[in-house]
């Protein structure tokens, strides 16, 4: 009896990874209305009781009362919670491997390392967080390009919400490497760029000569100068062309700071090279201590998903703690908050983490914006996630209850318009809930019963339309 | 020409020292009284290598010889409570980690160099304690760092016995603190109930003697007062170096608190508990632990003690007064009173002062250390204080 | 503030004696007093009573400037300045700087707004103590791995305000943190002013001096030489690229003028290829110079110069560096047409080099440079008709920064401990015409004239240490006696410090080294000259601070009683003229 | 109101807690000052809401406390107008948790094979006041302290954390712990230690008979080894059984059967007979005294089959107590008679484990009580920030389709069940030993931190006054 279920289980995650197939590859947007549901824009007053039209993949209208198409596949969300699709601000859960181990890489791209496999995606789709940020990890100096990821798909291409978003960097010493030495990094590696970038303007300028054959007759100073403008961006090497781009202030950057002390120096390099425009703060716990520094910069930051910062007094040794968020808010600062990853507790959840917020006083909106709104514009995609607004995508979840409630569960999931998590179909969840012999239908069936029976018989009708594009 | 002059200086002082015989005075600029105040322009009177009288007016005999010496202050000899003078690392027994019936005093070489440096540091007598490996280390031994040979030997000092991590380990019993706890009810119990046993254990068990205990965490504190409590025990908490943060416990044990050892790296956290147990009104005994750490760090660690605000009354009786009394000596030394050892330092200024060098150290009247290069001082002034 | 919550909550410890420290949430901080125009004419005018009063005869300099007038009066003034010291003097400061100090007419003085009379008898007055070789607040937050293009700016902890707060509770208001030691050259030190806690980075003078450590530990003597010569190998190369700058510098004037006088320079279309074929000699040129570095491993040359340091002596070219990265990635697409092997470029030179192979490796320097001159004249000859553009050297991060020590733009210290070392490097200090000091110097007893001949600087550190056991052993006990031979042996300046601690203490215990040094044999005003303006002098600050001095800026310190006496305590500091520390509640 | 919002109390709380620090405070004055005097006098807890575990939870409840012990409980209930009155109506009231397995204070050194004669109380050394302090703090009132080692270690003490000194515990014997971890060993050693408690039963009743009908002659012959003999015997007989079958429906008949003939052989042997001190608990144990309880632990669920098969033959006592120590797998034997549907009361860690070799996780402690078990949760660890979390790890379970009051049971009446108190402990009803918590919040909100704690009606903890003494 023990081998049977252990097989079937086996067999149903097998199972669940081909549904995921499926809903990926069923790629035509249908038009949805959700209706009667409480819908929490976040952006906006609450509607007790509303619509949420959903066509070609987005939002097309929300409201009390919304005119639906006649082709509209209408949801009845009686008793539901309409809410937009959570936002992980910050991780590097998804990759197979978080790091390159040369400190200095700002050719790389996550798109090489994201590992659609993962049960993390499966599980942030579960959680309702339907926009992954993943970028590389805190072990580095420069790293590569980020990229938006929706939790479905099978490849880093069906699963990307946006390309190239940002760049990573840290300014806390990377593995083997002190303080000193990671900041001189930072400076050789502009220094380097700068130096290279003038050389190809001074070669630009000579080949231009050399076509129209003329002679030199500047020097070299001024042909830099007068090479600058004729540098297409085909001439920019790959090793240079991201590197460039954040100098300009073109790219939005992650920088991570894990001490206190971190911040200012995070702070300084983001505006000596010209990239503070673009920062946003990816803190440690003890970075709060750095608030005045923070506030005067007054970018976004993410938070550490410890949320509480704990410390004995150096005279005293009394244990000090200090609620993080609460100490950023009151600083008017816009914060992401991350998911303590790994932790067998609450706090593996963005909505626990923004419901702790709400007990420890912040307010209700800005810790619903912290898990949404924010995060999507810190992302530069505030005008696509983060809401329930007309236009945006559509990734949009139906919940059991209120969202910062502990018994609330994500019912429906939809990622621009597709329906891509489901509840009752969800199977680990469907055994987690099952009453003991619900699951393997009733406990007295003989035990001669195939195995491969029973699962048809739970599974069909579940995926009915495998309708495979690709 | 300097040289010649360092030669004859040496010569007079030596004899001047050896005209003095067996009995002498010495006037100085002043001497650190026990509660360490300063009572200016006295005479020190040995006889015997015993003070004879000390104070303002002090009637010198006749044909006793006076040494002047009126820019320089004495001060008592130091007492250091814990140290492992001239045992070679020989204080260690791996087997066992009971050892109530060892005794220190068999187990140092009596002219080890490790006594004349401690003796040059000012540190006249010392407790050398067995290692704080043990659960129950043995009985340590009081003895003097130079002077008269015979007078070497000061008796049996109190029982030694630690309670921190180094005492315990896996391959002998006990293994935890627990486990000695347990160990030592049990032993306790049994020296109760046998009142013959007059070995140090069974004296300290039924709360007779007092005992060394090393500690180190601000915990050990706590479990050491608990069970001294529970037992009816008299313990000196040993290296409690933040037995302020239990200051009720630190309390209730009713005895002395032993602290040490202070270096210039020591974060303020510690090196203000002493501050906080003065405050509070136990008193604290410093160690040097030498020859660990230099027996110099002894004077060092007073000065640092003093800096973060400790009474110079308290500082000055932790490094003799309250040393003494732990080791069990106090009618002998510890303090310049007549009738006591002539154990003292010479200092050219105070003798709680960093910056005072210590010019001579005497034992038993005897005069056992002289400052190498006091002649170069005494030729230029230039190394004096303005 | 939400959630702050105590473990222990009979603790019978409260902190009262710390200095006013921001705790999170809410502002407790002394500022400048801040006057608006028309407060500042009244101000003048009462200044001018004011000063009146406390003084016989009022400067005018001194109540040109604005703002509130401080004066301690009364007390033993230790100026650290050729004053002397001063019984019963008057310091008063204005606007942050030192406005005068002399003698107290010890008349009785209204109390005025503006003026904030501190009556100091008996009391003794010096100026903020400076702790010149410290570790104070450093927080590396890894393998300490310096690199000469380290600065200790970017490991210093301003949010370690507690450590800084007790140094600043000592009397200490300037602190020179230097990058820890690891060999070699570790970077440049910085200096910090504990003017105000709350804003320490704000306060920070970056670039103070290079540091160096020789012969740390208990290394053997070999390896202590290659320490030794690895060193002149990076001030060598460091001097070859000055004078490689120099030289392009000249050319590209010469450049610059034939090309205003009319010459140009013709472009070809095979300046393509041959540029490429320059490159690639350039590359051997490259490693050619990395022989002159007299036994530097040519392959260890400049390949790993953007990782900030240069392999000496020690083989590090298992990592692949970003660079071989990215032009083994671009092979891949590149160069597999002219069958060219990915990853042929990166491990084969070692395998085909042989030093020993080599003749020139371990020749004579002069020899190479005549070589080299002699291409150069035959270049020259060569392309005498034709204008040329000069070719810039490499860039070189290391020696960007030892160049700076070469043209004493920057001074050097070298940490060292061993006599027999000591001699070593001031032969270094000699041959390359540094403004260098010794630093450390436990064993400078035996050495102590030549060092005093060398009129190079020293900085003691710890007076006395602990003992044996540990790799500090050589510390033991040893600087008590370089303090006192030092002074016999008139070696100026003498500087007392904290020294390296390592665990971020420092200056905390600066009087009391002093005291330690006093009783060794150093007199009492050499050691308060250690610790303010000698201090000052090492770190290129004597002209503004270190001492108390009419217009330095007033960083003052307040005594209860002598600096070096055991139970004197810091009642008050005053930084930039504005009290940071005060001690409350008295004695 | 079931289910537990976690938003919007944060804000009025804060501005109650002011007054209601003062409130507190004064109580607290007045209930030190009085407590000596106040020894058969009333005290009341006006709560908010109280979760009574036992029965209903109760809207403005009030508490009435008399000699430690709860009179009352009730919306309107009636007690002297000179009663202490406690104000908590902000709060909600609980009983007081209980962690049933923990090694805090515990001294014994690893014992092994049988020592169940050694007794927790006899060596426990009291934890720090802090300690003690900090799980008030979160909410536990009651520790039963395990002896520490394998086999049969010795014997538990239940201790309360409002500062008990060594010995003091509310049961300090009869709760006998079985480790149940590497069966080839131990299930032989638990068999020869029934065995053993089996021969001293009949001997002790020989004995006894004896005594009663012949004179003290007989005793002199009667002497003699059958103990060898007994043992060959029984051997090949258990395996035999249990070869056979699955254990499923066996275990009821199997044992009369080879009892009878072993008892008679034995006979003679005796003379002045007392039973070992080991023996005494297992004896115990085989003669289903009153008020002795098995502890046992298992770390798979096999051991569970294999502990069937180690006690095949004897009567144990009615009322077995299961910790599993490792559980992952229990699952697979939930049917099983001795788990499910069984009286057996069920420990566990409060975790969502996995399906063996699959992500997939499941909730164990709902399965089992489904099953019909009576299922509690212990701690994770024996650290107090543990013990602070549990009540968010049950919550968790909650959400994973654990039912409240199965939830709020595991956290206190199951744990009492287990080490045999439940009439004196676990609820709040009538009778019962007043151990109150009093939260800001629902039991099984996460973000509710214990505000009071109530212990025979004497305030042991109260936050808001330790908050106001550090200002």
């Amino acid at each position: 009896m023990n081998q049977r279920r252990l097989h079937r289980s086996a067999t149903m995650a097998l199972m669940l990874s081909a549904a995921i197939a499926v809903f990926v590859s069923a790629a035509q947007a249908q038009t949805v209305l959700l209706e009667n549901g409480k819908i929490i824009p976040v952006n906006g007053e609450p509607i007790e009781k509303g619509s949420v039209l959903i066509k070609n993949g987005r939002i097309e209208a929300v409201g009390a009362s919304v005119d639906a198409p006649f082709d509209a596949k209408v949801i009845d969300c009686e008793g539901k919670v309409i809410f937009p699709g959570m936002i992980d601000a910050h991780t590097w859960r998804g990759l197979d491997v978080p790091n390159e181990s040369p400190g200095v890489t700002p050719f790389l791209n996550v798109y090489d390392a994201i590992d659609p496999s993962q049960l993390f995606f499966e599980d942030s789709l579960r959680d309702g967080v339907l926009s992954i940020h993943v970028s590389p990890g805190n072990n580095t100096i420069i790293d590569g390009l980020t990229r938006v990821v929706h939790p479905i798909g099978l490849t880093p291409e069906q699963m990307t919400t946006a390309p190239d978003v940002a760049m990573k960097l840290s300014v806390t010493p990377k593995t083997g490497y002190d303080r000193m030495r990671q900041m001189a990094e930072f400076r050789e590696a502009f220094r380097k760029l700068d130096e290279e970038m003038a050389q190809l303007a001074e070669k630009k300028y000579e080949d231009k000569l050399r076509e129209d054959e003329k002679d030199l007759t500047v020097p070299p100073e001024e042909a830099r100068e007068k090479g600058k403008e004729l540098i297409e961006p085909k001439d920019i090497p790959d090793k240079n062309r991201n590197l460039l781009m954040l100098s300009q202030g073109k790219l939005r950057n992650f920088v991570y700071c894990g001490a206190a002390m971190d911040v200012p120096a995070a702070i300084r390099t983001a505006k000596q090279y010209g990239f503070f425009d673009q920062s946003v703060f990816v803190l440690g716990s003890e970075t709060f201590k750095a608030i005045d520094a923070l506030k005067d910069a007054g970018r976004p930051v993410v938070l550490d998903g410890n949320l509480v910062h704990t410390e004995a007094d150096a005279l005293t040794g009394e244990e000090e703690e200090t609620f993080v968020p609460k100490v950023i808010d009151d600083a008017g600062l816009k914060f992401a908050l991350q998911r303590q990853w790994g932790s067998t507790l609450g706090e593996r959840y963005l909505w626990y983490q923004a419901a702790r917020c709400v007990r420890e006083g912040i307010s209700r909106d800005h810790a619903l914006k912290s898990i949404t709104l924010w995060p999507a514009e810190m992302l530069g995609l505030g005008d696509r996630l983060g809401s329930l607004e007309k236009g945006k995508d559509a990734n949009v979840l139906v919940l059991s209850g209120d969202p910062l409630k502990m018994t609330t569960w994500v019912e429906l999931g939809f990622v621009q318009g597709e329906k891509v998590y489901d509840k009752a179909e969800d199977i680990r969840l469907n055994r987690l809930f099952a009453a003991p012999e619900d699951e393997l239908g009733p406990s007295t069936a003989p035990v001669s019963q195939p195995v491969e029976e029973g699962h048809t018989e739970v599974h069909q009708g579940e995926y009915e339309e495998p309708e495979t594009d690709q | 020409m300097h040289k010649r002059m360092v030669f004859t200086l040496a010569l007079l002082l030596t004899a001047s020292v050896a005209l003095a015989g067996d009995s002498y005075a010495i006037k100085a600029a002043g001497y650190l009284k026990p509660d360490g105040s300063i009572e200016k322009d006295i005479t020190l009177l040995v006889i015997d290598g015993k003070i004879g009288a000390i104070g303002q007016d002090v009637s010198v005999p006749n044909g006793v010889a006076v040494v002047e010496r009126n820019d320089q202050m004495i001060g008592p000899g130091l007492v250091d409570v814990h140290t492992t003078l001239g045992t070679n690392g020989r204080n260690f027994e791996q087997a066992n980690s009971i050892e109530a019936g060892a005794r220190a005093k068999e187990l140092f070489d009596p002219d080890h160099h490790d006594f004349k440096e401690a003796a040059a540091a000012g540190i006249t007598t010392v407790i050398i304690a067995p290692a704080s490996t043990h659960l129950i280390g043995g009985r340590t031994v009081v003895v003097k760092t130079g002077g008269p040979r015979e007078e070497r030997m000061m008796g049996e000092g109190p029982l030694k016995l630690s309670l921190t991590q180094e005492a315990f380990n896996m391959r002998r019993t006990p293994t935890s603190l627990t486990g000695g706890l347990y160990n030592l009810r049990q032993m306790i119990a049994a020296a109760e109930k046998n009142k013959n046993d007059q070995s140090a254990f069974a004296r300290w068990a039924r709360g007779e003697t007092h005992a060394l205990v090393e500690v180190g965490t601000p915990e050990g504190v706590s479990t050491l007062a608990q069970f001294a409590e529970e037992q009816g025990l008299k313990c000196v908490a040993l290296y409690a170096n933040q037995a302020a943060e239990r200051l009720d416990d630190a309390k209730s044990l009713g005895q002395p608190i032993v602290l040490g050892t202070y270096e210039f790296s020591d974060p303020r956290r510690y090196t203000r508990n002493p501050n906080i147990l003065a405050a509070n009104d136990i008193p604290f005994a410093l160690t040097s632990s030498a020859p660990r750490y230099q027996s110099a760090l002894m004077r060092v660690g007073a000065a640092m003690v003093m800096k973060q605000g400790a009474p110079r009354s308290a500082v000055a009786a932790s490094l003799t007064t309250v040393p003494a009394e732990i080791a069990g000596v106090a009618k002998r030394v510890g303090s310049l009173t007549p009738g006591k050892d002539a154990d003292f330092i010479l200092y050219d200024g105070d003798p709680l002062d960093l910056r005072s060098r210590m010019r001579a150290v005497f034992i038993g009247g005897e005069r056992v250390y002289v400052s190498e290069t006091l002649a170069s001082h005494d030729g230029s002034k230039e190394g004096g204080k303005s | 503030m939400t959630g702050t919550v105590s473990r222990y909550t009979q603790s019978p410890i409260h902190p009262v004696d710390r200095p006013p420290l921001r705790r999170w949430g809410k502002l407790k901080y002394s500022c400048y007093c801040s006057l608006n125009g028309r407060d500042a004419l009244t101000m003048r005018v009462i200044c001018r009573v004011i000063l009146g009063w406390v003084l016989l005869t009022p400067t005018t300099s001194v109540w040109a400037q604005g703002g509130g007038i401080t004066a301690i009066r009364g007390a033993t003034v230790l100026t650290s300045s050729d004053a002397g010291t001063i019984e019963n003097g008057v310091v008063i400061m204005r606007g942050g700087k030192i406005a005068d100090v002399r003698v107290s007419s010890g008349q009785a003085v209204p109390p005025m707004p503006g003026l904030n009379l501190i009556e100091a008898e008996g009391k003794y007055v010096t100026a903020g103590l400076i702790d010149a070789w410290s570790t104070l607040g450093l927080n590396p937050g890894g393998p300490i791995a310096p690199v000469a293009t380290s600065r200790a700016t970017d490991a210093l902890n301003v949010y370690d305000r507690d450590a800084f707060a007790d140094a600043l509770r000592m009397g200490v208001t300037g602190v020179c943190v230097t990058p820890p030691a690891a060999g070699g050259f570790s970077g440049t030190a910085a200096f910090v002013r504990l003017k105000d806690l709350n804003d320490l980075a704000g306060n920070v003078t970056d670039d103070v001096c290079i540091v160096a450590q020789v012969g740390l530990g208990t290394k053997g003597p070999v390896s202590r030489l290659a320490e030794l010569k690895a060193l002149r190998d990076l001030l060598e190369t460091a001097a070859a690229y000055r004078d490689a700058l120099d030289e392009y510098d000249e050319k590209l004037e010469d450049y610059k003028k034939a090309l205003k006088d009319g010459k140009t320079v013709k472009l070809t279309k095979d300046d393509d290829k041959e540029k490429e074929k320059k490159a690639a000699k350039k590359g051997e040129g490259r490693r050619g110079r990395g022989r002159r570095g007299r036994g530097r491993h040519p392959e260890h040359d400049h390949e790993h110069d953007h990782h900030g340091h240069t392999c000496v002596g020690i083989r590090c070219c298992d990592e692949i560096t970003e660079d071989e990265f990215v032009e083994w990635l671009q092979s891949l697409g590149e160069k597999k047409e002219e069958g060219h092997v990915p990853g042929d470029d990166i491990g084969n030179e070692h395998v085909e080099y042989d030093p020993w192979a080599d003749p020139d490796w371990a020749s004579d320097e002069p020899e190479e440079k005549k070589d080299d001159a002699k291409d150069k004249k035959d270049g020259d000859k060569k392309d005498d008709d034709e204008l040329k553009k000069p070719d810039k050297p490499a860039y070189d991060p290391v020696s960007e920064v030892l160049m700076r020590a070469i043209k004493r733009e920057i001074p050097i210290r070298f940490e060292v401990h061993r006599p027999g070392d000591v001699l070593h490097v001031l032969k270094l200090i000699d041959t390359y015409y540094l403004d260098a000091t010794v630093v450390g110097a436990s064993g400078l007893l035996p050495v102590a004239e030549n060092v005093a001949d060398a009129k190079v600087g020293v900085i003691v550190g710890q007076v006395i240490g602990s003992a044996g056991g540990n790799d500090r052993s050589h510390l033991r006990d040893l600087n008590l006696q370089s303090a006192a031979a030092s002074q016999h042996a008139e070696v100026s300046p003498l500087v007392l410090s904290s020294g390296r601690q390592g665990n971020g203490v420092g200056g905390q215990y600066l009087t009391q080294n002093a005291a330690l040094a006093v009783s060794g044999g150093l007199s009492e005003d050499a050691a308060i000259r250690a610790i303010t303006i000698e201090a000052a002098r090492s770190c290129k600050m004597a002209d503004e601070i270190g001492s108390l001095e009419k217009g330095k800026k007033a960083d003052v310190v307040l005594w209860s009683g002598h600096p070096l006496a055991p139970d004197s305590v810091v009642e008050k500091v005053f930084v930039d003229g504005v009290e940071v520390y005060s001690r409350e509640g008295g004695q | 109101m079931n289910s537990i919002y976690l938003g919007q109390v944060a804000i009025r709380l804060t501005a109650a807690r002011a007054a209601l620090a003062v409130a507190l405070v004064v109580s607290t004055f007045a209930l030190t000052a009085t407590a000596q005097a106040a020894g058969d006098r009333y005290t009341v807890i006006k709560t908010k809401k109280a979760v009574t575990v036992g029965g209903e939870e109760i809207d403005d409840a009030s508490i009435v406390i008399v000699d430690g012990k709860i009179e009352a409980v009730g919306k309107n209930v009636d007690y002297p107008s000179d009663s202490i009155v406690i104000d908590a109506k902000k709060l909600t009231a609980m009983p007081g948790m209980i962690n049933p397995r923990t090694m805090i204070g515990q001294q014994l050194p690893n014992n092994r094979g049988n020592k169940s004669n050694f007794l927790v109380k006899d060596e426990f050394e009291p934890p720090e006041d802090e300690t003690y302090h900090d799980l008030l703090k979160a909410g536990y009132t009651l520790l039963g302290v395990l002896p520490n080692g394998s086999g049969l270690p010795g014997q538990s003490l239940v201790v309360p954390t409002h500062g008990s000194k060594a010995g003091e515990g509310v049961r300090d014997e009869g709760l006998v712990r079985i480790t149940f971890g590497r069966p080839p060993n131990e299930k032989d050693a638990l068999r020869g230690v029934l065995k053993e408690a089996e021969k001293a039963i009949e001997a002790e009743k020989e004995a006894k008979e004896k005594a009663e009908k012949e004179a003290e002659e007989k005793k002199k012959e009667a002497a003699s080894k059958p103990k060898e003999e007994k043992k060959d015997e029984k051997k090949p007989d258990d395996k035999g059984d249990k070869d056979k079958g699955d254990g499923k429906d066996k275990k009821p008949t199997s044992q009369p059967a080879s009892k009878p003939s072993a008892k008679k052989e034995e006979k003679k042997e005796e003379k002045k007979f007392e039973i070992k001190d080991e023996l005494k608990a297992p004896v115990k144990l085989l003669k289903k005294e009153e008020g002795i309880v098995a502890l046992v632990e298992f770390a798979r669920a096999s051991d569970v089959l294999h502990f069937v098969e180690a006690i095949d033959g004897f009567e144990f006592a009615q009322h077995y107590a299961f910790a599993s120590r490792g559980y992952d797998d229990l699952h697979n034997i939930i049917e099983h008679p001795l788990i499910g549907g069984a009286d057996a009361t069920v420990m566990l860690k409060p975790l969502l484990p996995q399906m063996p070799l699959t992500v997939n996780p499941y909730n164990l402690a709902r399965e089992l009580i489904e099953e019909g078990c009576t299922v509690g949760f212990y701690p994770l660890d024996d650290n107090v920030r543990e013990h602070e979390l549990m009540r968010e790890r049950v919550a968790l379970l909650t959400r994973a389709g654990l039912k409240r009051e199965d939830a709020l049971k595991a956290l206190t009446l199951v744990p009492a069940q287990y080490l045999g108190l439940e009439k004196q402990y676990g609820t709040l009803e009538k009778e019962k030993v007043a151990d109150v918590v009093l939260l800001d919040g629902d039991p099984l909100d996460p973000f509710a931190k214990v505000q009071m704690v109530v212990v025979g009606g004497k305030v042991v903890f109260d936050r808001a006054a330790e908050e106001k003494d550090k200002r």
